[in-house]
């Protein structure tokens, strides 16, 4: 569902709750450097350059110009973290050097005019969504002595577009959104159920899944739940057992006392 | 006396409406009585006149809408000859695409499903000659029941209604999925808003249009 | 010196259009200059909204059309089941806004400037018809080039494309730019470090530090 999201597990700052989706290594970086003021020095480089591996397996047909920029983009990154994680020595060739800064700059450049790309969208964003709100007037005439006037309506319409008509027409029709999320706080991340998880599994040590999510009144939440508990089956500190098909899943604690919540890496779950 | 949001209020209904409105409709739609409508109708349709608008507000089949005043004739067929109208309204194709699709179909079938009121539609595309009568329904009430006519084949370029593309492999496409999702949604807007940051690489050529939308855009403007 | 039969006229054709029309078009079928058309169209349009009409007339890529008010969007939106297009995702926005302001523009220009492959936007925005290919570059390669279209105006509510604000005012401020600067600096100085020191510090009191601490350690340790 997710395509080209970068993953968001992001190490060398606190994991947020509200993981953003990242548009891409671009966008990442902004948000890193930005955001969390943080310094190349503290990103964990390897997202970023999955990242644009990530970019370069999109392509519909690799495109040598862009896919070669993409790798030249990670490269430089990869280069100036590792100048800044070497100690400085002496040896270093000087045109490298200059090569590396002439690098960065563009890399800078970049960032800027990406960042000026994606302010400028915040201004569209607010344009429609304010054109939204007025209606255009598409009927046409109405008048009986006005229909037949006019040359074939048809002539500009094919079965395809009929088709779509028809999808158009039977779409079921979304409800309006009735905002109750002031009256009913509902947890839907996974990374809070798997802290609830952590905080209480190794107490009760033993567990089913309808226990679990017994209270649950949404099927989100319990999504978000079993989400939750993968996870921490992916992380070795659960076991799970499931005698059957639609059997009742038994969830089992086996990681000891010091786990904590936080050390559990989360995927970002999308949708 | 009528409050003053109604006559805005009635005004850019009408202007959007396809159909004829009943006044009922209206009142309902205002939150106003059906007195306080029609007085508040006939009042613009009065101001209409007296200020020499080029459209009038009329009642018609026992709804209001707006329709070209009649000296305007001339320059609205001039207009309409030019050619540069000669399409149908979406909701005329859509109407047209249920018949075509579902034929025969009942007018009251037809607007259950696109959740409107599709008499002014259907006699237009009956006065075009692409649907016609074809039956009647044989149960109760004897509906009169439409399907499209060879007129509507011919121009469509095909040769029977069988060759209109299948709709079998049709799924709905995320973002309608996703409007859908959204209408049940009780999570914080900024997740709405980064989630559906994805959403337009989805290919999907039906636009899931929505009201719940419509909210969500209000709530980014105004943030 | 306007002649009194223009404005009825052109609000009767406006009222029949379904798109926006060219005050060229509307001077040619109404028998006046192009000038006084849009005399006219402007005084209709200050009328509307001194007499509070539900309605305005709006200029939108390139022409007129009767719009409801934005102030009547809540009424329309009760009537309205499917009026609403669908939303654009933070990818398609930021995509339209290199394409509208760097038009016209090529695939890989938008892509090298997004950091992001932009084949799936791009495809869906072109299928929803805000933007098109409008040239050729006529370099070697001749990369196929687009810009943005008239949907993509009436989607912004916009005259035209030189309408949007200057790209300039989105260029970051000196803050940003040189946070970016320290963000990517060669050479670590000493400050950084410590700064970066005393920040992990202040926060380790706040919640989930110390996972994000130990994994830097690793990564490293492993690099």
């Amino acid at each position: 569902m997710e395509r080209g999201a970068a993953p968001s597990r992001v190490t060398g700052m606190p994991y947020e709750v509200h993981t953003p989706v990242f548009d891409g290594p671009f966008d990442m970086l902004l948000h890193l450097i930005l955001r969390e003021q943080v310094d190349l020095y503290e990103i964990n480089l390897s997202e970023i350059v999955d990242a644009y591996l990530a970019e370069l397996d999109r392509m519909d047909r690799l495109d040598l110009e862009v896919a070669t920029e993409f790798l030249l983009i990670a490269a430089t990154l990869v280069e100036l973290k590792a100048r800044r994680l070497l100690p400085d020595d002496n040896e270093v060739d000087l045109d490298d050097e200059l090569g590396l800064w002439e690098e960065r700059d563009l890399l800078l450049a970049r960032l800027v005019e990406c960042k000026t790309f994606k302010d400028a969208a915040l201004v569209l964003r607010k344009l429609s969504a304010h054109a939204a709100r007025s209606y255009p007037r598409r009927v046409g005439p109405v008048e009986d002595r006005f229909i037949g006037l006019a040359p074939d309506l048809l002539e500009r319409t094919t079965p395809e577009d009929l088709r779509a008509a028809y999808i158009t027409a039977t779409a079921p029709k979304p409800v309006i959104r009735v905002d109750i999320s002031h009256i009913t706080p509902i947890k839907v991340t996974v990374a809070e159920a798997v802290e609830e998880l952590v905080d209480e599994l190794p107490r009760v040590g033993r567990l089913t899944f309808r226990e679990l999510t017994s209270e649950l009144v949404d099927r989100i939440e319990v999504v978000v739940r079993f989400l939750a508990v993968l996870e921490l089956f992916k992380q070795g500190v659960v076991e799970l057992d499931q005698p059957g098909n639609f059997g009742e899943i038994a969830i089992v604690w086996i990681g000891d006392e010091s786990v904590r919540a936080e050390a559990i890496t989360i995927d970002t779950y999308e949708g | 006396m009528t409050a003053d949001h109604i006559p805005p209020a009635v005004e850019a209904i009408l202007l959007v409406a396809e159909d004829p409105l009943p006044p009922e409709l209206l009142a309902q739609l205002v939150g106003a009585s059906t007195d306080e409508v029609v007085e508040v109708c006939e009042t613009l349709a009065r101001e209409y006149e007296v200020d020499g608008r080029g459209f009038i507000l009329a009642k018609v089949a026992g709804g209001y809408r707006y329709q070209t005043a009649t000296e305007q004739a001339p320059y609205v067929e001039r207009y309409v000859l030019d050619g540069q109208s000669s399409r149908l309204s979406a909701a005329a194709l859509e109407t047209l695409a249920v018949v075509a699709y579902k034929q025969p179909v009942s007018r009251n079938q037809i607007a259950s499903i696109r959740g409107v009121n599709v008499d002014g539609v259907m006699r237009t595309l009956q006065q075009r000659g692409y649907v016609d009568e074809v039956a009647r329904d044989p149960g109760p009430g004897q509906a009169v029941l439409y399907g499209t006519t060879p007129s509507f084949l011919e121009r469509m370029g095909l040769d029977s209604v069988s060759d209109l593309p299948p709709l079998g492999e049709f799924f709905p496409g995320s973002d309608v999925v996703e409007a859908l999702e959204r209408g049940l949604r009780v999570v914080p807007d900024d997740e709405v808003i980064a989630e559906a940051g994805s959403d337009a690489e989805a290919d999907s050529d039906a636009e899931a249009d929505t009201s719940a939308e419509a909210e969500t855009d209000a709530e980014v403007d105004g943030s």
